[in-house]
């Protein structure tokens, strides 16, 4: 067996945006920053919160307070103290409209932060909004240095209070971070170096983790696990993910105004063998809007396979001879497959599907920014949500409440319907779990019994990773951390 | 020939103006929108706003056109979109890679090619030649990306020899180069073939011989000079190609170059980046070009440029 | 094999093309050359002379040809003998250049395109002599000097393109001397030559010869040259040898019929004395047909002129350095006067070099010109459009002096003879491709030829087909450029004469341009001498060939050889000295000659002192 | 001046042999080369196939099987099947129409206008040569990725788009190709020749100067056949895949690639192979095709 190094180097799938996790949409720049930016709350391997920088934590039951004590006798990188006011700085920057931040949104809702003292921060919001723990355990609420927010380019150097400090960043090259030897918690960390590599094309990341180049792939494509799973020093990890495939059906079309229809569709796609497809088999049928890993979840019993059913639904809806439909793809390997498949599956209820796979920058151009829901050209938009708060809030308001509709948000069914919508704005409004638990219920249910969307799957998450190093994993969400990597010789 | 050759030089100001204009109603006429996909598909509009505000998108197209130009003539090049850098040092960075990776595929795929399409030629007909079409073929028929992943595969993860990617120290140029130059040293190939056939039957090849010249001067000095026109715009038009940078390539190999910056770039909608590299490439292809055509005239004589 | 043999041949056979469609092109030949001793090859054009000539240098494998049978021996230095025919290659190469060296007979193709003259030459030195390189350019500049290329140094410097006719057959002949075989094979080697350079070349191979001991296969139609330099003389005819004797019993007393025809034909200096217009050649065997010609009629000078030329002028810039900076021009033709009428044939003559090609060229305008007046059949051709300049060309034509380069390789024989026809909408199809085929016959070529590529043709079967080509478009002005110099005499009898007659019937005019002063005397009406870019004398043919008054053109007249080996001039004097030449730094044109009418229509320059000639 | 109607030089009888025309002389020589007839009949042979494969395989192209996903080859999958479980021999058959039609349309569209600008810009030079080439110049500084967004974008993901954007990116290259050796041949005596014949600048571009260029085409053309097949692998590489379902050999491939390291080299091989013969089989044809136009190897 190889002697491995005490330097741990990382493949990523996508290249690094920012080093800056509040203005970054992109799960890489979270996972990088992870070990170097730390949150107050964060979460475990099974998206369950767990404290950070925060020890401790509250919300009132009008869910309008949120109370944080803090860790005490941690300090930044650069020597500063993290405190109240520090976490104040870092939340009052999210909270700033006019810093035009891209993780604004989610702190819109709060109105003031109070430091009561060097240790307690409390959140007021303007309205109820029971899942601002979860939002707070976004991976983008990180604490930076409240010094580096006013002297440096935190875009570019990123000053954290984590394990690991930034060293280096070369764009479309790699990042470099180097052990914290004054870190709060003396236990780690336990490598010295840390490097993340941006490698897109998922066989060379495969190929770096079987020569030891790396030792940790994030995001190993289903395909490839076999090739890894084979090799002697490699494992593949795998965990369900909390990723939700989906296959909208615009429902402002008269086809899909019928519930029959969109119910029929769902019976006759073959899920089990759309993951078989897609994912080599790693994934699970989706038994409800949202992943059993996120939060509040309910299973809702799955659609199943029924063809006779189906075309007798469609025969009902009197689209016995079927109709065209236009469905909207993404254009990578895998979404064509996506593609491929629902076509395939359609064209047994006499559904004609015209597919149109879409080039990143005219898809999001074309779905996102110019679209207006009266007039949208598809039919059907294949798409898939992960909600990084783990929180179910974050996955039933983009993409089924109203407000949610594209372009705003991510509800590309155009599904509106006021018992979901309801049923959302009670959950927030509380604080309370149990009365969220059971607000997010009823919305799972009426989603489920309207079928806005064909389900389609749960991606399980997968990386490599080399023998005899723990501590590295990739999340539900699609995130990974490494804080606590270790080497077992 | 000096006159047309500052003739030449002077007409390209003119030339990239153009371009500028073409390549940037080009880029702006795509579909797709730099604060989308910055803010990435799960933001929500508001955020793309605060995006779009941040990055002076909002401005009318004549300004941001003008701002271009104003940028280039500065060699400034303004900053990137997507990350903030100053597009010259992003443009600087990945410039070395690329170049060194060209020179490395062009070097070893033009002289083998210049060799193996000699070869084939004096032998015409032969089992060698029959071979040397073969791997021609196959060079030019295999997708870049399969050979390098085989590359990797073998040489990398197999054997162990050599890194299988990125670009740390010289021995990296060696897989990615041999990819990269698979399909140009196939066409050389076949190309000087076909060149040398052509000449190989001048009256002046007889001379040489006449003089009791060996073979091997006169196919490699008198026979091949003739015959380098063709092969020599071959390989200016491959080396304009390679200094673009291979996307395939350099992907494959998590080679930090132009190609990668301009998929990235491209894929961002990054448009300071994107225009400023399809600029840098027309000024390397202008500027090759007329060195070809210069070569022109001192490997025939008879060619008279006015 | 003989001690005394150097080479030897016997029972030689040479094939060309696949089993199927075989030409034999030698056969039986047997053959052979003293050391020292220079051997003449006559025959008729085609006859297979030049494929011979290949095979002893083993180069006709490498044409597509093949040694089909026989035995080729050949004697080297350390008195060893060699088969030829069985050297392997590399055995074959190191003979090549060091014991036989060959010049080809057509010099224009032959050379390089891409190197320079010096390098050329400088290559042929290094390969077979172990010389540095810098006395290998000495002697190299050397032995240029010595063919009398003017400016030897200069031209080291340029490219084939560059030169006329006569300097890349003198740079030939210059890479095969420098080389100091022991058997030089000469194919044709001073048909782009004007006689004083010829007599000049021929002189110098004899010093060779008396130096060395180096022997000489010659091969030439020019009996003249022949009965000047050849001991042996053997003749070939359709592949064969028919005949083989002493130059002076050949010239004596011809057994072979063709043999006696080819001596019947020659033309000769002097022959045409006291006579004003010109006069088909008498064929041996078709002396009624020849004769009964329609009566030529007088030309008439107070018309218009066909052609008429004032201040033609044509440069060449010589660039130099990296960048090609222009430094010297090559001045070739200086305000050069010229008419021709219908009917007319004048006949150009003048050193090699001195720009009668490029007169040629600036009158269609295939090189940048200038001039005063340049009009054809009254028309201004400097100012025609393009296509009325194309449509014109029709009346024009010109016979290149490089039949071989002026065919494109990639068309058939026929298909180029019958391009200009159908270019000008003259014929339909069909009948362009018969006429073309009929063309080739009068030109004495087979109809079997037309479906042929140039490069499978002898030098004079494609100076025949150019002359076809020029033919098929009923021209009123052919420029006949060094037209038949690559023809054995009794073909170029009968191709003179087909031009003759056809002058007759349709008043054709010539622009005849030769260094062969016997041609020329028999065909020209008036006669115009050329040197260095300028016409230094001209006027009726008479007037110039009885009464020459320019310097240059005397020497014209004393040194064309006389068919007679009695009478070999052997002591002739070598010129020496400087060569003068035509190129000139920029911003010092020549002086413009200054003529003086001696009698009527009679021009002669008047004499510059040479030191302005060198200037 | 006489009549010129009446040819003078007048031919007394007609004449019983008779020279051929260029095309005819080609033909003639083409004929002859039977390993380039073999590679033709052989590119017949796929296309027939090709148009005849619905009919003669027992599976379709499209046919999917949900259970036997990416098995190797077998006798009843001959080049096994892909992760649809569709039958890649079929699919590889039923493909040849395309990807041949891609292959050889679309560089034909670039070499023939590439041939023409080319041949103008090298044989007139001057201003038309300068903004020919310098066209040419923007056209290949252009990167093909993102000419390929554009025309997708704009066009749509369509075969012919593909088609368009191939050819385009061709142009420049045959156009360099030529005018390179244009620039040579028109220096040459037989072209003076032929204008002092009074050929028009047509006839000497195209009949005096094209053939003698036409090799280096013949050989760049038959060359990147290959590369235009694989348009739509580099293209899906990128992430710019186009009509996904399609049974093309360069799609074909790209998908495969997921694959490959997997161990199931089939989905990339034998699409793989295809392309090979199919190239190779092109450039044998334009192998005789050259030598049928220069007349000097006759005798070999
Ligand atoms: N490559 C070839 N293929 C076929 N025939 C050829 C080839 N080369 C020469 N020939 C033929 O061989 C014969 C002999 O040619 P050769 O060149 O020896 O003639 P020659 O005696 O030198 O004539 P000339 O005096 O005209 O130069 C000619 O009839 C010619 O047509
Ligand atoms: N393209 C050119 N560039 C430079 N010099 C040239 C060029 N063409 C011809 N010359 C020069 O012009 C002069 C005249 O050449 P031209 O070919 O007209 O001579 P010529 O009288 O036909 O000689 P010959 O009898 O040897 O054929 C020569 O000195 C030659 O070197
Ligand atoms: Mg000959
Ligand atoms: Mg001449």
């Amino acid at each position: 067996t190889p002697v491995l190094a005490e330097d741990l180097k990382i493949a990523m799938d996508q290249i690094f945006q920012k080093m800056d996790p509040h203005n970054s949409n992109y799960n890489v720049d979270y996972s990088v920053a992870s070990g170097v930016l730390e949150r107050l709350i964060t979460f475990d391997a099974n998206m369950k919160l767990v404290p950070q920088l925060a020890t401790e934590w509250e919300g009132s039951d009008d869910a309008k307070t949120f109370t944080f004590k803090l860790r005490e006798g941690v300090t930044f990188h650069d020597g500063t103290p993290f405190d109240a006011a520090a976490v104040k700085a870092n939340f009052d920057r999210l909270a700033d409209q006019s810093q035009n931040l891209a993780k604004n949104s989610l702190f819109k809702v709060v109105d003031t932060v109070e430091t009561p003292d060097d240790y307690t921060v409390v959140l007021n919001l303007k309205e109820p909004f029971g899942a601002m723990i979860n939002t707070v355990a976004h991976p983008s609420v990180v604490i930076h240095s409240p010094k580096a927010l006013e002297e440096l380019d935190v875009q570019k150097n990123p000053v954290g209070t984590g394990p690991f400090i930034f060293k280096e960043w070369i764009p479309g090259e790699r990042v470099v971070l180097e052990k914290n030897d004054d870190y709060w918690d003396s236990e780690w960390p336990k490598v010295d170096t840390v490097t993340f590599y941006p490698v897109t094309e998922s066989a060379t990341r495969v190929s770096m983790l079987l020569s030891d180049e790396v030792q940790f792939v994030h995001v190993l494509p289903a395909e490839l696990s076999e090739r890894v799973e084979n090799d002697d020093s490699a494992e593949v990890l795998e965990v369900p993910g909390i990723t939700v495939w989906t296959a909208s059906l615009n429902m402002l079309k008269d086809k899909f105004k019928d519930q029959r229809v969109r119910r029929a569709f769902n019976l006759a796609v073959d899920q089990e063998a759309f993951i078989d497809v897609v994912y080599s088999g790693h994934g699970v049928v989706p038994d409800s809007p949202i992943a059993p890993d996120t939060r509040f979840y309910e299973s809702q019993g799955a659609f199943g396979t029924d063809l006779e059913e189906a075309r007798a639904l469609m025969k009902e809806a009197g689209h016995e001879d079927g109709f065209d439909v236009e469905i909207w793809g993404i254009n990578n390997s895998t979404g064509v497959r996506m593609l491929q498949f629902l076509q395939q599956q359609l064209s047994q209820i006499n559904v004609r599907a015209k597919i149109v796979p879409m080039e990143g920058a005219t898809r999001s151009e074309k779905l996102f920014s110019s679209v207006d829901p009266e007039t949208a050209e598809f039919d059907m938009v294949m798409g898939g949500w992960s909600p990084s708060t783990g929180d179910a809030d974050w996955h039933l308001r983009p993409v089924y409440a109203t407000e949610g509709w594209v372009p705003k948000i991510y509800n590309m069914a155009f599904y509106s319907n006021e018992t979901v919508d309801q049923a959302i704005a009670d959950a927030l409004n509380t604080g309370d779990a149990d009365a969220r638990a059971e607000a997010y219920a009823t919305a799972q249910k009426q989603i489920w019994e309207d079928a806005p969307a064909v389900w389609l799957a749960i991606e399980n998450k997968m990386a490599g990773r080399k023998k005899g190093l723990s501590g590295v994993f990739q999340m539900p969400d699609g995130t990974m951390q490494y804080a606590k990597a270790e080497y077992q010789n | 020939m000096l006159n047309y050759f500052l003739r030449r030089l002077a007409a390209m100001v003119p030339v990239l103006f153009l371009i500028s204009i073409f390549v940037f109603l080009f880029i702006h006429a795509l579909p797709g929108d730099p604060a989308r996909l910055l803010a990435g598909e799960t933001a929500t509009q508001a955020e793309v706003e605060s995006i779009r505000r941040a990055l002076n998108l909002d401005q009318p197209l004549i300004w941001q056109y003008v701002d271009f130009v104003a940028n280039l003539v500065t060699l400034d090049l303004g900053n990137s979109l997507r990350t903030g850098e100053p597009v010259s040092q992003m443009i600087a960075r990945a410039f070395w890679p690329t170049f060194w990776l060209s020179i490395c595929a062009l070097v070893w795929s033009v002289l083998f090619g210049l060799v193996a399409g000699v070869i084939s030629a004096v032998r015409r007909g032969s089992p060698g030649d029959h071979a040397g079409m073969f791997l021609a073929v196959s060079g030019i028929s295999m997708p870049n990306f399969w050979l390098g992943l085989l590359l990797m595969q073998y040489f990398s993860v197999h054997l162990g020899w050599l890194g299988t990617s990125g670009f740390d120290e010289p021995s990296d140029l060696i897989l990615p180069s041999l990819t990269l130059g698979a399909g140009v040293a196939a066409v050389m190939a076949r190309f000087t073939r076909s060149a040398v056939i052509d000449v190989a039957r001048e009256d002046f090849i007889r001379t040489a011989r006449a003089k009791g010249l060996r073979e091997r001067i006169v196919i490699w000095k008198h026979a091949l000079r003739n015959a380098l026109i063709p092969v020599v715009t071959m390989a200016g038009l491959q080396f304009g190609f390679l200094l673009g940078g291979s996307i395939v390539v350099e992907k494959v190999f998590r080679w930090p170059g132009l190609g990668s910056l301009l998929l990235d770039a491209i894929n961002f909608r990054d448009y300071a980046v994107v225009q400023s590299e399809i600029m840098l490439f027309s000024l390397q292809f202008l500027l090759i070009n007329l060195a070809v055509d210069m070569l022109y005239g001192f490997i025939n004589p008879a060619i008279r440029y006015k | 094999m003989n001690a005394e043999h150097l080479l030897k041949i016997e029972d030689l056979d040479i094939r060309f093309g696949k089993e199927s469609a075989e030409m034999r092109a030698v056969k039986k030949l047997n053959l052979h050359v003293n050391r020292g001793e220079t051997v003449a090859i006559v025959g008729e054009s085609g006859s297979g002379k030049s494929v011979t000539a290949l095979s002893v240098m083993r180069l006709v494998e490498f044409g597509g040809g093949q040694i089909a049978g026989g035995k080729i021996s050949f004697r080297k230095r350390d008195d060893s003998v060699i088969d030829i025919g069985s050297l392997g290659p590399e055995d074959a190469r190191l003979m090549r250049g060091d014991d036989i060296a060959m010049i080809f007979q057509e010099p224009m193709t032959s050379l390089n395109p891409v190197f320079t003259i010096g390098d050329q030459i400088v290559e042929a030195v290094m390969t077979h002599q172990a010389k540095s390189r810098s006395a290998a350019r000495a002697t190299a500049l050397e032995t240029l000097e010595k063919v009398r290329i003017p400016d030897a140094a200069q031209v080291m410097k340029r490219h084939p393109h560059q030169l006329s006719g006569g300097m890349r057959q003198r740079v030939m002949i210059a890479m095969a001397l420098s080389c100091r075989p022991q058997l030089l094979i000469a194919d044709e080697p001073t048909t782009a030559l004007d006689v004083t350079i010829q007599a000049q070349i021929l002189r110098l191979i004899r010093e060779l010869q008396d130096e060395e001991g180096m022997a000489v296969l010659f091969i030439t139609h020019d009996m003249g040259v022949v009965a000047e330099i050849a001991d042996r003389v053997v003749v070939m005819y359709r592949g064969e040898k028919v005949e083989e004797g002493d130059v002076e019993t050949i010239f004596a007393a011809p057994q072979h019929p063709y043999t006696k025809a080819l001596l019947g034909a020659v033309p000769c200096l002097g022959s045409m004395k006291g006579t004003d217009s010109p006069e088909p050649f008498v064929i041996p065997g078709q002396e009624v047909a020849a004769t009964e010609v329609v009566p030529a009629e007088a030309i008439d000078y107070s018309a218009d002129p066909l052609l008429s030329v004032r201040g033609l002028t044509t440069r060449f810039d010589i660039g130099e350095g990296l960048f090609g900076r222009v430094t010297k021009r090559v001045h070739a033709v200086e305000h050069l006067d010229l008419d021709i009428w219908p009917g007319e044939t004048l006949g150009l003559v003048g050193e090699s070099g001195c720009g009668k090609s490029t007169t040629g060229r600036s009158i269609l305008q295939l090189v940048d010109a200038t001039s005063d007046r340049l009009t054809f059949g009254g028309e201004d051709m400097t100012r025609l459009s393009a296509s009325s300049l194309q449509k014109l060309r029709r009346q024009v034509q010109f016979v290149f002096q490089d039949p071989y380069a002026s065919l494109n390789p990639r068309l058939t024989v026929g298909y180029s003879i019958a391009e200009p026809m159908l270019l000008h909408g003259l014929e339909t199809k069909q009948n362009a491709f018969d006429k073309a085929v009929w063309l080739l016959e009068e030109v004495g070529l087979s109809a079997d030829h037309a479906n042929r590529y140039p490069h499978a043709f002898s030098g004079g079967q494609r100076q025949r087909i150019a002359i076809a080509r020029a033919l098929g478009t009923d021209p009123k002005l052919i420029i006949a450029d060094e037209a038949v110099s690559a023809l054995d005499v009794s073909v170029q009898a009968q191709v003179i004469n087909l031009m003759m007659d056809l002058q007759k019937r349709f008043g054709l005019a010539y622009l005849f341009i030769s260094h062969d002063m016997a041609v020329v005397e028999r065909i020209s009406h008036r006669v115009a001498v050329m040197y260095l870019g300028q016409i230094v004398e001209s006027g009726p043919r008479r007037a110039v060939f009885e009464n020459a008054q320019h310097a240059y053109t005397q020497r014209l007249m004393a040194a064309a050889p006389v068919p007679d080996p009695a009478v070999r001039r052997r002591d002739m004097r070598m010129i020496t000295g400087e060569v003068p030449s035509p190129v000139r730094p920029i911003g010092q044109p020549p002086v413009i000659n200054t003529m003086d009418e001696v009698a009527p229509g009679h021009l002669v320059a008047r004499e510059q002192a040479r030191t302005v000639d060198a200037a | 001046m006489t009549n010129s109607t009446d040819p003078a030089i007048a031919m007394p009888t007609r004449i019983e042999r008779t020279a051929r025309s260029p095309f005819a002389e080609f033909r003639r020589r083409f004929a002859t080369r039977y390993g380039s007839m073999a590679a033709g009949v052989f590119l017949l042979l796929l296309l027939l196939g090709g148009v005849l494969a619905p009919w003669i395989l027992p599976f379709g192209p499209d046919q999917f099987d949900y259970k036997n996903t990416l098995d190797g080859p077998s006798m009843l999958h001959w080049a096994g099947t892909d992760e649809f479980g569709r039958d890649i021999f079929a699919r590889i058959l039923n493909g040849a129409k395309l990807s041949m039609f891609i292959g050889f349309v679309s560089v034909t569209i670039g070499a023939v206008i590439g041939i023409l600008a080319g041949l103008l810009a090298g044989y007139y030079g001057g201003w038309l040569d300068s903004i020919t080439m310098r066209i040419s110049d923007v056209l290949f500084a252009f990167p093909g990725i993102l000419l390929a967004i554009g025309i997708v974008a704009i066009l749509g993901a369509g075969l012919t788009n593909v088609i368009i954007a191939v050819a385009v990116f061709s142009v420049p290259a045959f156009a360099r190709i030529v005018r390179s050796g244009t620039l040579g041949l028109k220096e040459s005596t037989y072209v003076e020749a032929a204008r002092a014949a009074g050929a028009s600048n047509s006839i000497i571009m195209f009949r005096h100067i094209l053939p003698g260029v036409l090799g280096a085409v013949i050989v760049y053309f038959t060359m990147r056949i290959g590369t235009s097949i694989l348009t739509a692998t580099s293209l899906s590489f990128i992430g710019l895949g186009v009509e996904p379902s399609i049974a093309e050999w360069g799609a074909m491939l790209a998908t495969g690639r997921e694959y490959m390291l997997a161990g199931e080299w089939h989905l990339t091989f034998f699409p793989g192979l295809a392309i090979f013969l199919t190239v190779l089989c092109f450039n044998i044809l334009g192998d005789g095709l050259r030598d049928a136009l220069d007349p000097k190897l006759d005798d070999h």
